[in-house]
């Protein structure tokens, strides 16, 4: 049998002793190793929140004083005097110095109460909120579909995987100019289909509703293999036995998709749809290489238009660009409250 | 109806052959275990069974249905995995109602039915724990309520019962043939435990190397073994087997004779290698087994290491005086050693000289060669018999 | 400053047209050649950080430099739309002080008044750049096609016609030759239509932004007037050329003779049809003279003139608007204040105002010399086409009509393309959108003066 | 695309086909096992199909059309019906995604300002345009550029995060959901709301960083765009690791501790290579992510290619004032994005199958 | 020198207490094994000792040392767990040689010692595959070369042996008491199977929700349990028991009586309620009792079920006829069953009337209240018993 060696397994012929309790390696290894839970992590915090804390936090904190003070567009000091929130009430009442609105809303007394100062596709808020809510919304169920095919076997999935990845690697100039050329109606035929379809108008590019539509469709191009990518990590790391448990247990396909594959792969899923909101919440290079801010303002092109629009107002720039950080904060908490209540979540 | 019958299943992996031409019956309401050593086949075979895996050749009917292509979930079967294989995302209670959840039936049946399941396997009060708050016995139980709640035509249990403890294991061993006999399902299980494999099923199926060995009520196995496998396969401790030659008038070891007729042997003749086997309880102390009608003649032995087991002793006896030797090995396969048990009472030591007698009732003969058993018992013998300890090194 | 630039190195920004004249292979004249001819001491070498193309992008990268203090470069190029905010923003060296007075005077003098006028400190009127070359929106039109349906375009070149004799030329020549287009032009919601297109038809129309030209340059307290009938009427001839008679803001008497795709149309977009023979007339910047006026393109037929014009100089409300027009581009050099080789870089900003290195430059690249009268001087071979349009430039020059650049430029320009734009599409009446306008510039105005006192 | 998946199981046999038809459709269907998720214990699945071929065979009546045939089987057979869907879905896919590339070839292969109504096929034939590339600009330069800065980025993102993910993903401790949210927080902000502060700090100088960048400043240096593009792109990479390392069973990282490693060696030994998909997930959108970041390259260096340049300075140095060079524009976009694409997914596989040491055969 | 010492271990869940005040100490080189119901706190307990869990209370030594606070890694311990854990992405040879390989072994040692583990467990040729391309049996044995190749001072191993066969648990068994005995390594293990517990331990640890019961030599568990539960747990088939009360000269249950003075039980007087314990194996049938030294009088019973296990026959006797009673309720629970085990060739059928006999020197008394143990063996009695059957339903 097995043991039929002369010399006894796992002793015969070793130098080495046996284990001692020794605290081995190195002793700052060591000294982690003894640190107790909460001390570890916090350790292993540092380099994150010191990388954070040096190209996020410094200046955020240094833009936040800045949307304090008054805007100055002369002199060689950017900034005027301390005017505390003034720059955010201009903001939100629609008084900015910026070619397109924040929101520019008011509250009438017959109804719907609100008035609109300009059209909604006009106020940066309400464009980046549609934009948003559509574009993440179909780059999930169309990453969640390239993810599923992605995780099947077939012969050439790597290429495949190539071909759906490849718009996530086309930077967004480029994006913005395929896009732009492909509704140039000198150019591409978009427009042209389009309007076959009787869904554009002549020139989409230059009428809000339609750019809004191409951007919408450029974005989700482009990033619904960002989801995918993600999504089809979180379907690989699904340990597959389960699927076997569930099959024996009498689950069709849909049925496993819906009480196994979705729960695993929901952490996943929703941090790739969390990062795909803020992303899409702050979307600019795409509308500024297609159809332009004024068409499609974004809070975003407002933040860029204002800070780099050549009248210095940096301040109103600043001041808009924690409004942005407010609104992404106030959508953000939304999934935060989602993942409260996933298994395997994050909190 | 809920038959299930392998026909001439093969399953091959790259560089495996996992199971190798299996064919058998289970009929409607048997229970049958899947017995054999580790790696042999008994998980492949289950999940051709289910549907997890199809075979690489042969034919799978469930009732009288061919199912080899059916999805798993059509099958009318549920299956305890050896490897448990909890949801990790869901609690105790929505492990176990899974599968009914995933059918049409209402919320209060399906707290009724995990409820009982959860008596049955002693889970009550952790329905809402999650399956990282468990312990691995109470993993296991999971896993069968979540098998057992559904109630379908053929179960497949794959090691339900292997982190329980003893006590908790003889009441689920009820609690299963309970349900086995109530709800006349048919039953397919694999078990390393002897006991269980003995007292639940109606016949075991005993597999090695992927080959099916003998499929045969239990005590059919323990006492007519269909060859030297099986032999030596089934019971704990193993039998005894000793390599002999067939001489004239009896069996030739080298430790030992013992007197037989030749020709009462079918299949061999004088001449032919011929393994004698005989289980550690029918090895007994010559001056103690006065009322057995026929024993061999006494053997000179020489007791080596004695296992209290409580209720009962394993005896370690040397035939031959030899240097080296250890208890390490397998005493079943050294044939200069003979494994005896006794009970707790005997009077035994370790190192002390004795004479045993072989049960001759309860003799087993194997054609060495092929493995193939020859022969069980050898008491129809009237002659008296006369065996001589051989010195042979 | 390390990365290898020799102490002699004097850095300057430009994009890769400017790089490719500012050194050649051997023995090929070169800008750098043409300013060491210009007295440069020949130890010093011009060297060019590129910088892209487009004004926008250049301007935020200007901004990023300057505003972080950084230098090299130490000269900018700078686009004569959005000097003065930096100017304003002490974000250049006063010239006037810095270069030698005989530079000055030979600048103040020779140079296009106009194209000075974008590179003074508004209240200084110090020079703080030196224009490097200017720009000016031309119309370029089928000669060909137009005579054929019996326009007499003989002195167009010199007196250009009215718009309404240009739009029936058009429009005539269009249906005979079964064109897709008649006119051309560039009005995307982008800088180029507040400055340049509708400045353009504004300016014929006898309309002005802040009223007359003497109003350009300074925010703060001046007379707003784009809701003027002037304005609204330009506007209202745009609607009929892209929307003919049906839209009941159009102008009477105009035809429709511009695709509606102008409301996403910047140069380039613009100039593709027009290039491949889709269109009668073009409105665009003298490098189109180049494409469209080569041999194997319409060669002779090409015919260039500043805009056509509706109301006469002398009817206009305002001062310097009216007749006919050519909006004014191009770009100046400033110093950095923060270079550290102030004197070699002023060294080469004194030999850019040589006569030779500005011709030089409009022979190698057709960059117009910011002394117009040179355009007659330079050699007709080397500078192509539009050596025989040189008239025109000449026009152009004397009709230039600036931006009103101010530091609050940037931010009223998207104000008013953002209207114009929506008034063109047909999306906002003409005076809705210009009032709209008017309160959003009064507004803009008026930060100007709390802030400034004035 | 399926036509040798054949490799392992040779011994399958199925007696009555020789109809070449119904053969390809063997071979097409061998790919997987329906809807559902495949790719459990290889083996099973290249058995599937097989299994299906079975049956279908069985049933099939000669004297029908294939496609009727087909038509009648996938009806008594679903798994055909998910077959069809899942071609469908992948055609589909591939079209979309891959059509606007094929339209950006047909750009760059048109001659310059012949760009009209390209709708399939290019105005002229003009594939200079890749080489025409190089030499206005040195866009091998921007593109070597990119791809040291998107290496380096990533580098330190993946290992800052991993020790993050880690204490997010696995361990317990006070103020664990205002940290993750303060991690967050970062990405709120439109890259713009950094700059100001960003480019004053970058355009300081450092005594201590002299001998390394020359004037003592990180601008025009990589670490101008390594530095924020790894904050920037951190938070992503946290939180997705954070997911996969919180499901890693327990009892794989005691095992690893016990048998020796320290709980950072548990780490980098089980549970970086266990959630090798979610690591090489992250390393894979953040390379991409600062290769084509827009906000920072454009501003973080001069434009130089040899003051490390990005390849959108390259990109957009071939659009002019009133002029756009679109083929150029095109062809250096299909220059800089398809072997990166193929770059990053060849490396993913080599990833995924190097930290897995092949448990993940795909 | 590595002794493994407990102090007052407590272990609390947020709603469990899973180990509760547990002491204990383990000699350096001995071999403890941990048993109790599932859920008990084994795998809990354990991990205190590795260093995987801080206990909520107590101190853990090991060797001279407190441990406590060390990291796992520097305690010299080895662990084989309970849900197997091998590291899915690496193949056997990486799996066993994982510890190695983080020390400063060179290569050829390393595959040496990988390759003379993997012999040991019976994995040879097997060292290239992967994890999911083994049997359950198969990882499990992978996961003990893990252990065993490091040679470390402390072997902890959590059901090492659960889904390996029978055969091959028998020679797992002596290869682990070899290392055991040639290594002189503390082993701390976990089984459910008794046979493992009984003939493998140097003492025994019984633990029972949380709480240490009884630590003790095997057959001092098996003879001489410290309390009720000991007895009930140690023991296959279970021992029987039977409330009853002291009275002037004997025990009276439901069911029979015994005679004892209550004299001679420490700890209870007349009147209390007292337990019997016997085993199945100390029933006799009374006729064929005769060999014995004392025994009880004569029980009245009917035989129910058997259940042949092959080298014994489990034979159910009901004491009361009664109504409705199935095998299903736990023999040793219910006061009116009584287990014997009896040689496969006793002459006993189904259904059968006999008198049975218990074995006076391995009766067991608790305290029913406590279930403390209150005497083991009544045999030191000289006068002559005479037991009576009570016709109590
Ligand atoms: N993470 C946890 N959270 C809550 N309860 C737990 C957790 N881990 C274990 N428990 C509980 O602690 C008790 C002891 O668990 P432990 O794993 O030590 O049992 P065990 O004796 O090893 O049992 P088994 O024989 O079934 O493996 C059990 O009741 C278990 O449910
Ligand atoms: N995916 C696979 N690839 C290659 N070989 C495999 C695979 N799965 C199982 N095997 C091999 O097939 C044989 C049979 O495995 P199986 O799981 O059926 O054994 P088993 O009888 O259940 O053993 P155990 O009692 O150890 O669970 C084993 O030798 C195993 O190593
Ligand atoms: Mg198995
Ligand atoms: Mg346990």
């Amino acid at each position: 049998m097995a043991a039929d060696t002369d010399e006894s397994p796992l002793t015969g012929g070793t130098d080495h002793p046996a284990e001692s309790r020794e605290r081995t390696g190195n002793p700052v290894v060591n000294r982690m190793e003894n640190l107790s839970e909460a001390a570890y992590a916090y350790l292993l915090l540092i380099p994150a929140f010191a990388l954070l804390a040096l190209i996020a936090f410094y200046p955020l904190i240094r833009t936040f004083v800045m949307s304090l003070r008054a805007d100055e567009t002369r002199g060689a000091d950017p900034l005027g005097g301390f005017v505390g929130i003034e720059n955010y009430v201009d903001i939100l009442t629609g008084n900015a110095r910026l070619a397109r609105q924040f929101v520019d809303v008011s509250l009438s007394t017959s109804f719907p109460f609100v008035e609109l100062g300009v059209p909604l596709l006009q106020q940066a808020l309400f464009v980046t909120l549609g934009f948003a809510v559509i574009s993440v919304i179909f780059e999930t169920v169309i990453g969640f579909g390239q993810a599923y095919v992605l995780d099947q076997d077939f012969r050439g999935r790597r290429w495949v995987r190539v071909a759906i990845i490849l718009p996530w690697a086309v930077p967004i100039v480029i994006q913005g100019m395929i896009f732009f050329l492909l509704f140039q109606p000198e150019v591409g035929f978009g427009t042209d289909v389009m309007q076959w379809l009787g869904v554009f108008g002549a020139d989409p590019l230059a009428d809000s509703r339609d750019a809004f539509v191409i951007i919408l469709i450029a974005d989700i191009w482009k990033s619904a293999a960002f989801m995918a990518l993600l999504i089809l990590a979180g379907l690989q790391s699904v340990d597959r036995s389960l699927y076997d448990v569930a099959r024996v247990a009498g689950a069709s396909p849909w049925q496993r998709f819906k009480m196994i594959t979705l729960p695993l792969v929901m952490p996943a899923l929703l941090v790739a749809m969390l990062f795909r909101t803020m992303d899409a919440m702050r979307v600019y290079g795409l509308i500024e290489s297609t159809a332009g801010c004024t068409t499609v303002p974004s809070l975003t092109c407002l933040v860029v238009e204002a800070m780099f629009g050549g009248t210095r107002i940096f301040a109103t720039a600043a001041a808009v660009a924690f409004a942005t950080a407010l609104v992404i904060g106030l959508i953000i908490s939304v999934y935060v409250f989602f993942f409260r209540d996933t298994e395997g979540g994050l909190y | 109806m809920a038959r299930v019958r392998l026909e001439h299943i093969t399953k091959r992996y790259e560089d495996v052959t996992a199971v190798d031409d299996v064919s058998l019956e289970v009929a409607d309401g048997e229970f049958v275990t899947f017995v054999g050593p580790s790696g042999c086949g008994k998980s492949t075979t289950m999940e051709t069974v289910a549907g997890l895996t199809r075979p690489s050749e042969g034919n799978v009917y469930i009732g009288d249905d061919e199912v080899t292509n059916l999805a798993p979930k059509d099958r009318g079967v549920a299956m305890v995995f050896q490897n448990i294989a909890l949801f990790p995302h869901m609690d105790v209670f929505e492990n176990i109602s899974f599968g009914l959840r995933l059918r049409t039936y209402d919320d209060e049946e399906i707290r009724r039915r995990v409820e009982q399941a959860a008596d049955v396997v002693q889970l009550e009060g952790m329905l809402d724990r999650m399956p990282d708050e468990l312990s691995g016995g109470q993993r296991q139980r999971v896993a069968i309520a979540r098998a057992i709640v559904r109630n379908p035509d053929v179960f497949l249990m794959d090691e339900p019962l292997a982190n329980l403890d003893a006590k908790l294991r003889v009441h689920m061993r009820t609690e299963l043939q309970r349900l086995h006999r109530e709800l006349g399902t048919t039953i397919i299980y694999v078990t390393h435990d002897q006991a269980e494999a003995m007292t639940m099923s109606d016949r075991i199926a005993v597999l090695n190397e992927g080959r099916l060995q003998q499929i045969a009520p239990p005590l059919t196995c323990y006492n007519e073994p269909a060859n030297r496998f099986v032999a030596g396969f089934i019971g704990s401790p193993s039998m005894n087997f000793a390599d002999g030659e067939l001489v004239a008038d009896g069996l030739e070891t080298d430790n030992f004779r013992v007197d037989l007729d030749p020709g009462e042997v079918p299949g061999v003749t004088v001449g032919d290698a011929v393994t004698l086997g005989v289980r550690p309880e029918d090895v007994h102390i010559a001056s103690a087994a006065g009322d057995l009608p026929a024993v061999t003649a006494p053997i000179e032995a020489r007791t080596d290491v004695l296992e209290p087991m409580g209720d009962e002793v394993f005896v370690y006896l040397l035939l031959a005086e030899e240097a080296g030797r250890s208890m390490a090995e397998d005493p079943a396969t050294a044939s200069d050693q003979l494994l005896m048990s006794v009970t707790p009472d005997t009077e035994v030591h370790e190192e002390q000289d004795l004479e045993v007698v072989l049960d001759r009732s309860k003799l087993h003969l194997f054609d060495s060669a092929s493995g193939e058993a020859l022969r069980h018992g050898l008491v129809e013998r009237s002659e008296p018999e006369s065996g001589e300890t051989s010195k042979a090194g | 400053l390390g990365r290898g630039r020799s102490p002699n190195t004097v850095v300057m920004t430009g994009a890769t047209d400017f790089e490719e004249i500012l050194h050649t292979e051997d023995g090929e004249p070169s800008v750098q050649e043409a300013l060491w001819d210009a007295g440069l001491d020949e130890d010093v070498r011009v060297e060019l950080q590129t910088v892209v193309s487009d004004s926008v992008q250049r301007m935020q990268e200007a901004q990023s430099t300057l505003q972080a203090g950084r230098s090299p470069p130490d000269i900018h190029m700078m686009d004569s739309g959005w000097t003065i905010p930096f100017i304003l923003r002490e974000q250049t060296t006063d010239l006037s002080e810095a270069l030698p007075d005989d530079v000055v005077s030979r600048i103040e003098d020779d140079y296009l008044e106009d194209a000075l006028e974008t590179a003074r400190h508004p209240e200084t009127g110090n020079l703080h750049g030196v224009p490097l070359f200017p720009d000016f929106g031309l119309m370029l039109y089928r000669q060909d096609l137009i005579e054929d349906v019996g326009y007499d375009t003989g002195d167009w070149a010199t007196e250009p016609p009215s718009w309404e004799e240009f739009a029936n030329a058009v429009a005539d020549a269009r249906s005979e030759q079964g064109l897709q287009y008649g006119y051309t032009t560039q009005a995307a919601a982008y800088e180029g239509l507040a400055c340049c297109t509708f400045n353009e038809v504004m300016t014929t129309w006898g309309g002005g932004y802040f009223g007359g030209a003497e109003n350009l340059f300074t925010a703060g307290d001046r007379p707003i007037t784009v809701d003027d009938e002037s304005v609204l009427d330009a506007i209202r001839m745009m609607r009929a050329f892209v929307h003919g008679d049906d839209d009941e803001h159009a102008l009477d008497g105009y035809p429709q003779i511009s695709p509606s795709a102008i409301v996403q149309w910047s140069e380039q977009e613009s100039l593709g049809p027009f290039a491949d023979g889709d269109a009668v007339a073009h409105r665009n910047w003298p490098f189109a003279i180049d494409e469209a006026g080569s041999d194997d393109a319409f060669g002779e037929d090409l015919g260039v003139m500043t805009q056509p014009y509706a109301v006469s100089e002398d009817e206009a409300e305002f001062e310097g608007v009216g007749g006919t027009a050519a909006a004014l581009g191009g770009w100046h050099l400033t110093l950095s204040p923060y270079t550290e080789r102030a004197d070699l870089a002023l060294e080469v900003l004194e030999a850019f105002t040589h006569e030779d290195v500005m011709l030089t430059i409009f022979e190698l690249q057709g960059f117009l010399p910011p002394n117009i009268d040179l355009v007659e001087e330079a050699d007709p071979d080397e500078i192509g086409p539009i050596a025989r349009y040189t008239d025109q430039i000449q026009l152009a020059g004397e009709n230039a009509i600036s931006r009103p650049v101010t530091d609050v430029w940037p931010e009223q320009s998207a104000l008013i393309f953002q209207e114009v734009h929506a008034a063109y599409r047909g999306a906002k009446a003409p005076e809705a959108a210009m009032t709209d306008l008017a309160d959003r510039l009064e507004g803009s105005e008026q930060e100007v003066a709390e802030q400034h006192g004035g | 695309m399926s036509d040798d998946h054949e490799t392992t199981e040779s011994t399958e046999s199925d007696g009555n086909s020789d109809d070449p038809l119904a053969e390809r459709w063997r071979q097409a269907r061998r790919i997987t096992d329906g809807g559902q998720p495949a790719e459990r214990g290889r083996e099973r699945d290249q058995d599937a199909p097989h299994a299906f071929l079975l049956e279908d065979e069985d049933d099939a009546e000669l004297d029908r059309g294939p496609f009727q045939q087909w038509v009648a089987t996938s009806i008594s057979n679903p798994k055909r019906a998910y077959r069809a869907m899942f071609y469908t879905a992948t055609i589909f896919f591939l079209l979309t995604t891959l059509f606007p590339f094929y339209w950006l070839l047909m750009v760059a292969l048109t001659p310059e300002g012949q760009q009209q109504d390209i709708i399939l096929t290019p105005n002229g034939f003009n594939p200079g345009a890749f080489i025409e590339v190089f030499q206005t600009l040195p866009f091998h330069w921007y593109m070597f550029n990119s791809f040291v800065i998107a290496t380096a980025s990533t580098v330190v993102v993946l290992v800052v995060a991993s020790l993050a993910g880690y204490a997010f993903g696995r361990l317990e401790f006070p103020g664990k959901t205002p940290l993750m949210l303060l991690v967050l927080i970062i990405s709120f902000f439109p890259p713009a709301a950094f700059f100001i502060p960003l480019n004053d700090l970058f355009n300081t100088q450092f005594f201590a960083l002299e001998p390394i960048t020359g004037d003592g400043t990180l601008y025009n240096t990589p670490g101008a765009m390594v530095l924020p593009l790894s904050a920037i792109f951190m938070p992503l990479a946290i939180f997705i690791l954070t997911t996969f390392y919180a499901q890693i069973p327990d009892g794989l990282e005691d095992a690893a501790r016990v048998e020796g490693t320290t709980r950072l060696g548990a780490l980098f030994r089980v549970i970086i290579p266990l959630s090798a998909p979610g690591v090489a997930t992250a390393g894979v959108l953040t390379f991409i992510a600062v290769y084509n970041e827009f906000f920072f390259s454009f501003l973080m260096t001069d434009g130089q290619p040899e003051n490390w340049a990005p390849i959108l300075e390259g990109i957009l140095g071939y659009q002019g004032q009133y002029e756009v060079m679109y083929h150029l524009m095109a062809a250096s976009s299909i220059i800089g994005v398809i072997p990166v694409a193929i770059l990053v997914i060849v490396a993913q596989e080599k990833i995924v199958s190097g930290l897995t040491a092949g448990a993940l055969k795909e």
